[in-house]
């Protein structure tokens, strides 16, 4: 039974940690136990990484829908509950019911998108974390979950890679 | 009726509705207006329903006949009268309003040692020393030293007055009142006396008329009985299964009447008379008739002095000629001239050889009241006159006013206010605190109309004798007294006793008399059944059409030229038809537009928009109105209908007293009149000309109309 | 109800059929000689606040019915429009309901009026806005809390206790005199026989000198108003906006 | 091109362009961090009076109105909207330009709106905020108002979706959470950042707001998916809500209201008067704050001067589509509208706007120097507020006083109005302030994105700046 | 320090002191809406209605107005003196003496009404009754209490509720019992 150990590797510019990510995956890393962290949006092909499963979209559509069965419901069922005429308008016309259901169908999209971010994200998340505070000046931080038996060989790699530092993670308090 | 009537849960109920007011956002109201329970409720009284009386409106002196609704002991709204002759179910704004006056915050709450300050701030007493004062002040003067001054109407009170005077030997009660001043009624009464011979208020038969021209006459307002006379016009009008009536009005002012007539006629004020004759002569020209009495008129030197041209004269004879039912009057301005009772003459003289007396749509004479043996008019200005110099003389030395406010009606020149500091002792029984009350020794209130019993005579507007019956609606609201108790019980202490024990018997005494009377609205068999029905039914008359014919009359003119007092302009002084001589206190009214101006809350005076902009006025501008009398100042309103020499402000504003919604607003055209009488005894006030001058202050005039959508103001050029 | 499957339709007026009318209203212009008694009559019968100079002038004053007039020529030739008594005209489609967010401006279906709903008003006066005849009163302060005017307290005497007393930030306007309608119907109701025409009336009608208002049911063209107004000289006020006004006004004499 | 000409071009193009003016990422952070701690006594010193004026001119004048009624304002028979109205269109117009900016400027990739963005999308917000204030005065009663929100109640009684007012109501709520949303997301990263670089309660404070992001390529991610869904969702919400504005105009059967252009007028209003707000707060942040001029450059306004011109010139449009169809149909309430528009009282009003609006920005505008002068290029943005206010004052409570009563038209006069109008600047100042103490206004690692897709690139002999897209 | 209280607050017994704090809150709003549905003082107190109604007293005896109009009144001193003078106790009792004192100095008895609604409500018992409604569907069973009290709170939706069950199936009631304007004008 080997412990399990987490190391993160600073560097100073994207290319070198590229190349880390690589030559961790050829120490035989899987791609599920390493993550990079960023101060600035870095897409997966820059990294060489695989591609991120994101389901925001699907959230933001769901939360459309959703929108969209309530503007429908106040639109055509709410006026009927207590029916009460106006101007000679039938009870619940078509015109302004689009402008209802449209205002709705965008709420519930934008909202639910919104939410997408925190669910998929774990947000808010105040337990304790792998960080470095450096990363928000523009570095970026590979984290890397091996076992302690690899730690020396990683942190040799990463070293020679060109990191700043590779210091054994701790979980802290942001 | 309720039993006893107290506020002091009122807060209590204010709190709950303080509750509700956080909860809902509506708050302490109408139901929360605490309707007080009944001890025992009359059996004809249910809770949350209406019970109505009908009584008399005692807003003006006409005596229209109302219905008041009432719930819980409190009047909520003015209906009028179905079955009463005179109006028929109808009302006007004056009436509707009559419940703010009942209502007034302003009331006099009980009896008053006044001491004449400027303010309500006597001492209260106790209505036995009230009683004990007026018993003091009957016993302790000479008859000849003491003076009754009453109000326009021909009440009951006015009859008991009268009836004490007579026992105690003192001169009778003299009535007086703004609106009588105004409408000349002195004027028009001996007009008819020295044409038809009889002295009577006439009646014109407006309803079936189909030609009417009018000389100064501004019956839908305020002129004899509006109500009345706007049915009749309103008849007139609709001209069921005839042509639709055809009204000329001839005045320098476009007031209401001439607002609503076909054709305005703005001639010169003074000239009335001449217009009429020289119609008179055209017309009978054009009939191919003699031209009676008017044949000595030369009519293009009428239309000359009027102001008019002489086609146009004969164009209107024409229209008088040719017509089935044509009708001319007089009153108002056109009489309050030097030459008012030729006016007067020479309009009846024109009804005459248009041969219209006694016919449908012609000129009659009012029906006497029941029980009426002659037509009693109130005391003209002249009258009035002498009754202060009388005063002056310190010939008077107890006085008791009751329903009238000359100390605001009668125009400052008389010097009624200097001449009351010669009086010893000035009772008033004014339910408001007038400027008059204010000025008395004593105030001891009278019920307000709609909480007391009485009756008063039609003087005319109705076909058929009548007499407007009045009782309470309501019990009083405030410590007030009827002023014919008052006088009953202090008459017993006086040792002068009359034999009634209070008002309700005295009514009751003077109605026994129609009891065996046929041809009534109703019938009863013994004076307590007829009360019942008296109360029920609003009044007593004979169901027959009562007009009288007069005989036709020969008419000897004498049309001189109005004399005028030194100025530039003509002053047209007219009553507020909204506000009248006293409606200044209802807020209602002071918020009921003026119908021609729509100004509300105010006085104003109306200039011609071209003599304005001679005179460098706009509108708002205040001015100051300079006559020999005295002078005013209010704001201008530049008024389109308005002869470009004369100017007019409305009566009814200008009160120093009289609460808090009368109370410091606008002015009183009254103090610009000199004390001149014509013939008849009226005041002479349309002879009154005036300087105007600006006085270089502004203020916004509160109208109803825009000006920008009436006038185009601030549309720029070409609107 | 079988209207709302038009819903689905959506085609405004197309397919709703013009709204019915049940009380109406004749205004003679002929003979209205613009005395303010209806106006006077309707604010004591319907607790209307009066507001005061300087308000007044300013275009506040809260008449449920004012009487307009316009000037034509120029003196001599001067000439004062008829006067035109202007009130809420009950339209049929009426531009002031839809437009309130609230539903506190609604047509009765049953008596097939306008009403104004007071305890559901918020007071956005967009229904104001939209009236073309703006008869529309908003209470702009509270005129009937005697907690500010102590003569309130007084005069609400007077108040009737079948009308509700409107406070601050409230919309108001003629309803017909509702409280008579509703109380003549119960009484017949209670009695078990139809209202008979001219049985009740408005207060605006009751106390016209000049009989110049007439009201009444214009479902029933025997009653006086129906008579009335199919006379070729009866106008409806901006008749070109499709609003179905049910008040008539007789131009002109006959 | 010589050699050294080539690099003076080069050091003139990094002068102009902060895209081409790398600064490490570390230093970026420290001087909007920097911006953010340094504050000067008058900072507070105009703090504490505007917060004075709020409580005065907001809470306490608000606070009487509604105890007394709205009788203590301007409003009447017939104007029965006024200044109430007037600054809820207002601050809703304000609120666009952040959407505009941060949006459509996202979605067309243009590179220059980086550095300003959040400085925009925190005028939505805070706009939006006034509006709302200003839409809850004008109500009559508006301790209720909570019956114009559809909930569920014991009466089965829901708002009327008949009136335009409660698609208003809608379409503000769905603006105003989405716009808040917006602002929040690109925030996070930025947050954090000045997480990383406080202590204190600042420290706790980002803490809570950052939400623990870390910027792992999840994160990232997802945030970067939802902006885009949020940049081209929030653009037709953003046209909807200024339509519907519209709309309560639009629909009500009033000469020269009841128009079927009204709708994009009043988006193309609202632009106006957002771009010309945004300027002049670019300008105030420049002058103002510390190591502003490093990010807000003159480049900067140059460009946002650009579309002005164009919004400019598509306001004018707009208007004269609505004024000649206004005109052409002769109408006899809308002649006399149009007329009392331009020589009734208030028309100095008309054509301060036509001046504001149109003629000032046209004629300093198209000058690209002028353009770039910060101050200028400001003081036409205020101009622009002025004469958009105005627009909104003359179709309001101006174009209310006719109708088709001409018994009832009246001048509207404001009364309690004017210290509540200020209240409402004044909260908006207010909050700004208080924002650019607490919140990094320039989005650091959008800057820093921008600066690394930038670069100069040789074409022979020319040298140009090229922009490679990340996403 | 405010990150201290809020970490206290986080702890179990922190989060107790916010519940009792909130349910305090709760209470004392309940509390409140209670006292103003309690039954008010009247002034003959502790006035049992279910004595009366045990002796047979038909509720129209006294509030005689139910079937005539809106207001189904409160009965006058008069009326009540019509029995009691009858009842020999009505002398001696110490409940009954503000009847008595009321009845000797003529001053009406004050009664608080209870079953009230707002003034935008205009409400009339008379329809009601003649719809074949009894006393007790609105106002519960007065057999069982003292002084009245509303057996519920009469607000729009209780009155909606009964409007709808009695219309149900008669479009032309329906319109009539759902119209706004039927109660509020």
């Amino acid at each position: 039974m080997t412990e399990q150990k987490s190391l993160l590797a600073v560097f100073h510019d994207l290319e070198p940690a590229a190349d880390a990510v690589e030559q961790l995956r050829r120490l035989g890393i899987h791609d599920d136990h390493m993550s990079v962290i960023s101060g600035v949006p870095v897409t997966e092909p820059m990294l060489g990484r695989p591609h991120q499963w994101t389901n925001v979209p699907r959230i933001a559509m769901g939360g459309a829908a959703i929108g969209m069965a309530v503007g429908i419901a106040l639109s055509f069922w709410a006026p009927n509950m207590y029916a009460i005429r106006v101007g000679g308008q039938p009870f619940a016309p078509v015109p302004p019911a689009i402008i209802v259901i449209f205002e709705m169908t965008m709420l519930g999209m934008l909202l639910s998108t919104f939410l997408g971010v925190f669910l998929d994200s774990f947000f808010p998340n105040y337990r304790p974390l792998h960080y470095v505070p450096e990363i928000s000046d523009g570095k970026f931080a590979i984290l890397v979950e091996c076992s302690s038996m690899d730690e020396t060989k990683i942190t040799d790699m990463m070293k020679k890679m060109g990191a700043e530092s590779v210091q054994d993670a701790e979980a802290q308090h942001l | 009726m309720t039993q006893k009537i107290s506020r002091r849960d009122m807060l209590k109920l204010a709190g709950l509705g303080a509750t509700t007011a956080v909860l809902t956002g509506c708050g302490p109201a109408s139901k929360y207006v605490k309707r007080e329970p009944y001890f025992s409720m009359p059996e004809y009284t249910y809770n949350g329903e209406s019970t109505f009386y009908a009584t008399t409106c005692r807003e003006c002196a006409a005596g229209c006949g109302t219905v008041i609704r009432t719930m819980q002991g409190r009047a909520l709204k003015v209906e009028g009268n179905k079955n009463h002759p005179l109006n028929l179910g109808k009302t006007c704004a004056r009436g509707q309003a009559a419940l703010e006056g009942l209502y007034n915050p302003d009331r006099v709450t009980g009896p008053l040692k006044q001491g004449r300050g400027n303010k309500l701030s006597g001492s209260a007493v106790t209505w036995d020393n009230a009683i004990g004062t007026v018993a003091e002040a009957l016993k302790n003067h000479k008859p000849d030293e003491i003076a009754f001054l009453m109000g326009l109407a021909p009440d009951h009170l006015f009859d008991l007055a009268s009836e004490l005077t007579g026992q105690l030997g003192a001169p009778a009660p003299i009535r007086f009142g703004a609106l009588g001043m105004f409408e000349s009624r002195a004027t028009l009464s001996r007009a008819a006396e020295e044409l038809f011979g009889q002295a009577a208020m006439p009646f014109f038969d407006l309803a079936n008329a189909d030609v009417v021209f009018s000389f100064g006459a501004n019956f839908l307002e305020t002129w004899l009985s509006p109500v009345a006379y706007t049915r009749g016009y309103s008849r007139m009008r609709k001209g069921k299964n005839r042509r639709r009536g055809y009204l000329v009005q001839f005045e320098a002012r476009m007031s209401q009447t001439a607002a609503v007539a076909d054709e305005w006629i703005p001639i010169k004020p003074g000239s009335e008379g001449l217009v009429a004759a020289a119609i008179g002569k055209l017309a009978a020209e054009a009939r191919g008739a003699s031209a009676g009495a008017f044949k000595n008129v030369d009519a293009a030197a009428a239309a000359k002095a009027a102001g008019v041209s002489l086609e146009k004269l004969e164009y209107l004879a024409g229209l008088l000629a040719s017509a089935f039912n044509p009708l001319a009057l007089a009153g108002g301005a056109a009489l309050a001239q030097s030459n008012g009772l030729q006016t007067a003459k020479s309009v009846l003289a024109l009804d005459a050889l248009l041969g219209n007396i006694g016919q449908p749509g012609g000129v009659f004479l009012s029906p006497l009241a029941p029980g009426q043996e002659a037509y009693h008019r109130p005391a003209s200005a002249q009258e009035m006159g002498e009754f202060v110099q009388k005063i002056n003389s310190g010939a008077v030395k107890v006085l008791f006013i009751h329903g009238v406010n000359p100390a605001f009606e009668l125009p400052k020149s008389f010097g009624f206010i200097e001449a009351l500091k010669k009086v010893e002792t000035v009772i008033s029984f004014a339910t408001f605190p007038d400027e008059t009350a204010l000025m008395a020794d004593y105030i001891f209130p009278d019920h307000h109309g709609l909480e007391s019993f009485g009756y008063q005579r039609v003087f005319t507007g109705a076909a058929e004798s009548a007499l407007s019956g009045a009782q309470p609606t309501v019990t009083p609201f405030h410590d007030t007294r009827a002023t014919a108790d008052v006088l009953l019980a202090a008459a017993a202490q006086a040792g002068q006793a009359l034999p009634y024990a209070d008002e309700y018997e005295f009514v009751k005494s003077k109605l026994r008399q129609f009891v065996p009377l046929s041809g009534g609205f109703f019938a009863a068999p013994e004076i307590n059944t007829f009360m019942a029905y008296f109360q029920q039914y609003g009044g007593w008359w004979q169901t027959g059409n009562a007009l009288v014919a007069p005989a036709a009359a020969n008419a000897k003119l004498n049309l001189a030229e109005a004399e005028f007092e030194e100025g530039e302009f003509f002053l047209v002084p007219f009553v507020s038809p909204t506000l009248g001589e006293a409606g200044a206190n209802k807020p209602w009214l002071q918020e009921a537009p003026d119908p021609t101006t729509t100004v509300m809350w105010n006085t104003w005076v109306e200039i011609n928009p071209e003599t304005a902009h001679e005179l460098h006025l706009e509108n708002d501008d205040i001015v100051r109105i300079v006559s020999a009398a005295g002078e005013v100042e209010a704001p201008v309103y530049l008024y389109p209908a308005i002869r470009p020499d004369t100017i007019a402000i409305p009566f009814g504003q200008g009160h120093t007293a009289y609460g808090r919604y009368a109370a410091g607003r606008g002015v009183n055209p009254a103090d610009l009149f000199g004390p001149r009488v014509n013939e008849a005894g009226d005041l002479a006030f349309a002879g009154t000309k005036v300087r105007v001058e600006k006085a270089g202050k502004y203020r916004v005039l509160s109208r109803l109309e825009s000006k920008i959508g009436v006038y185009g103001e601030g549309m720029g050029e070409g609107h | 109800m079988t209207t709302i499957d038009l819903n689905l339709v959506g085609a405004k007026g197309a397919l709703v059929e013009e709204a019915e009318g049940k009380w109406g209203m004749v205004i003679d212009q002929d003979i209205c000689t613009g005395c303010q008694a209806c106006v006077v009559a309707c604010a004591m019968e319907n607790n209307i606040a009066f507001v005061g100079e300087e308000d007044s002038g300013y275009g506040r004053s809260m008449h449920w019915i004012r009487i307009e007039r316009f000037w034509e020529g120029e003196y001599p030739e001067v000439k004062m429009t008829h006067y035109q008594p202007m009130l809420c005209q009950q339209c049929g489609k009426a531009p002031c309901e839809p437009v309130c967010p609230a539903f506190a401006t609604v047509h009765s279906q049953a008596e097939k009026v306008n009403l104004q709903v007071y305890n559901r008003c918020v007071g956005t006066r967009y229904c104001a806005n939209n009236c073309p005849y703006q008869v529309r009163s908003f209470n702009w302060r509270d005129y009937n809390d005697d907690r500010l005017d102590e003569a309130i307290a007084s005069l609400k005497n007077h108040f009737n206790p079948d009308v509700t007393v409107r406070r601050r930030g409230i919309m108001e306007k003629c309803t017909f005199c509702i409280q008579r309608i509703h109380k003549a119907q119960d009484k017949a109701k209670s009695e078990g026989r139809a209202v008979a025409d001219g049985e009740f009336t408005t207060a605006c009608a009751q106390a016209c000198p000049a009989d110049a208002i007439v009201f009444g049911r214009v479902d029933d063209p025997e009653s006086l108003v129906s008579q009335l107004a199919r006379q070729s000289h009866g106008v409806h006020h901006l008749e070109e906006l499709g609003t179905l006004p049910r008040v008539t006004y007789l131009v002109g004499g006959q | 091109m010589s050699e050294k000409q080539q690099h003076d071009h080069e050091k003139h193009l990094r002068e102009e362009h902060l895209m081409l003016d790398p600064l490490p990422r570390g230093q970026m952070n420290d001087m909007v961090m920097e911006s953010m701690h340094t504050t000067s006594w008058k900072f507070w010193a105009v703090f504490f009076i505007l917060s004075a004026f709020v409580a005065w001119g907001l809470f306490y004048s608000w606070g009487k109105m509604i105890l007394e009624g709205l009788g203590i304002a301007g409003v009447n028979r017939p104007s029965y909207w006024g200044i109430f109205l007037v600054n809820t269109v207002f601050w809703i117009g304000i609120s666009h330009a952040g959407t505009f900016i941060s949006a459509i400027l996202r979605v067309f990739k243009a590179e220059f709106r980086r550095p300003f963005t959040r400085a925009a999308e925190l005028m939505t917000t805070f706009g939006l905020v006034q509006a709302g204030f200003s839409i809850f005065m004008h109500m009559g009663r508006v301790w209720l108002s909570y019956w114009l929100f559809p909930y569920p109640n014991q009466r089965e009684l829901w708002p009327n979706f008949h009136s335009p007012l409660t698609w208003d109501l809608l379409a503000i709520t769905t603006y105003l959470l989405s716009s808040t949303m917006y602002l929040f997301l690109p925030l996070i990263p930025d947050l954090a950042m000045a997480r990383d670089k406080s202590t204190g309660w600042r420290k706790n404070f980002y803490k809570v707001l950052a939400l623990g992001f870390r910027g792992t390529e999840g994160e990232w991610t997802h945030l970067r998916h939802a902006m885009n869904i949020f940049a081209w969702a929030i653009i037709p919400v953003m046209f909807s809500v200024h339509t519907i504005v519209s709309w309560d105009f639009a629909m009500a059967t009033r000469p020269g209201w009841s128009s079927s252009i009204f709708g994009p007028y009043f988006v193309i209003g609202a632009l106006h008067s957002g771009m010309g707000a945004v300027v002049l707060v670019l300008g105030v942040v420049r002058g103002t704050m510390k190591n502003m001029k490093y990010f807000i450059r003159p480049e900067h306004f140059d460009g946002i001067g650009k579309l002005m011109l164009m919004i400019s010139m598509g306001w004018g449009y707009f208007f004269f589509n609505d004024y000649l169809v206004q005109w052409y149909g002769g109408d006899k309430w809308t002649k006399q509208l149009l007329h009392w528009h331009e020589a009734g009282p208030m028309g100095w009003m008309w054509f301060a706007m036509l001046i504001f609006n149109v003629v000032i920005p046209w004629a300093v505008l198209w000058n690209r120097k002028w353009r770039s002068t910060p101050w200028l290029v400001g003081t036409v943005g205020l101009l622009i507020n002025f004469g958009m206010w105005f627009e909104r004052y003359i179709i309001i409570p101006i174009s209310l006083t006719i109708n088709r009563a001409p018994f009832t038209w009246r001048l509207y006069k404001p009364g309690i109005e004017i210290p509540l109008s200020l209240g409402t600047l004044a909260f908006f100042i207010l909050l700004y302030m208080a924002a650019s103490r607490l919140i990094p206004l320039i989005p650091v690692w959008e800057v820093q994105e921008g600066q690394m897709a930038h670069e100069f690139k040789k074409f022979g002999r020319e040298t140009v700046v090229t922009v490679s897209e990340l996403e | 320090m405010i990150q201290k209280a809020f970490k206290w607050l986080m702890q179990p017994l922190g989060l107790a002191a916010v519940l009792i704090v909130a349910l305090a809150v709760f209470s004392l709003v309940v509390w409140g809406i209670a006292q103003t549905q309690k039954p008010p003082e009247q002034p003959v107190p502790q006035f049992p209605h279910q004595l009366h109604v045990s002796f047979g007293v038909q509720c129209l005896y006294c509030h005689p107005g139910a079937v005539r109009g809106p207001s189904p009144g409160l009965p006058t001193v008069s009326k009540c003196w019509g029995c009691h003078q009858q009842i020999a106790k009505t002398q001696t009792s110490v409940k009954l003496a503000p009847l008595k004192a009321a009845h000797d100095s003529g001053t009406p008895l004050q009664w608080v009404p209870v079953a009230q609604v707002p003034d935008f409500v205009q409400f009339n018992h008379r329809p009601h009754v003649a719809a074949g409604l009894n006393c007790e569907n609105c106002h519960g069973d007065l057999s069982k209490v003292d002084i009245y009290e509303n057996p519920q709170v009469m607000n729009m939706g209780w009155c909606l509720a009964c409007h709808k069950e009695k219309s149900a199936g008669n479009p032309e009631l329906y319109i009539k019992l759902t119209d706004c304007g039927t109660c509020h004008y």
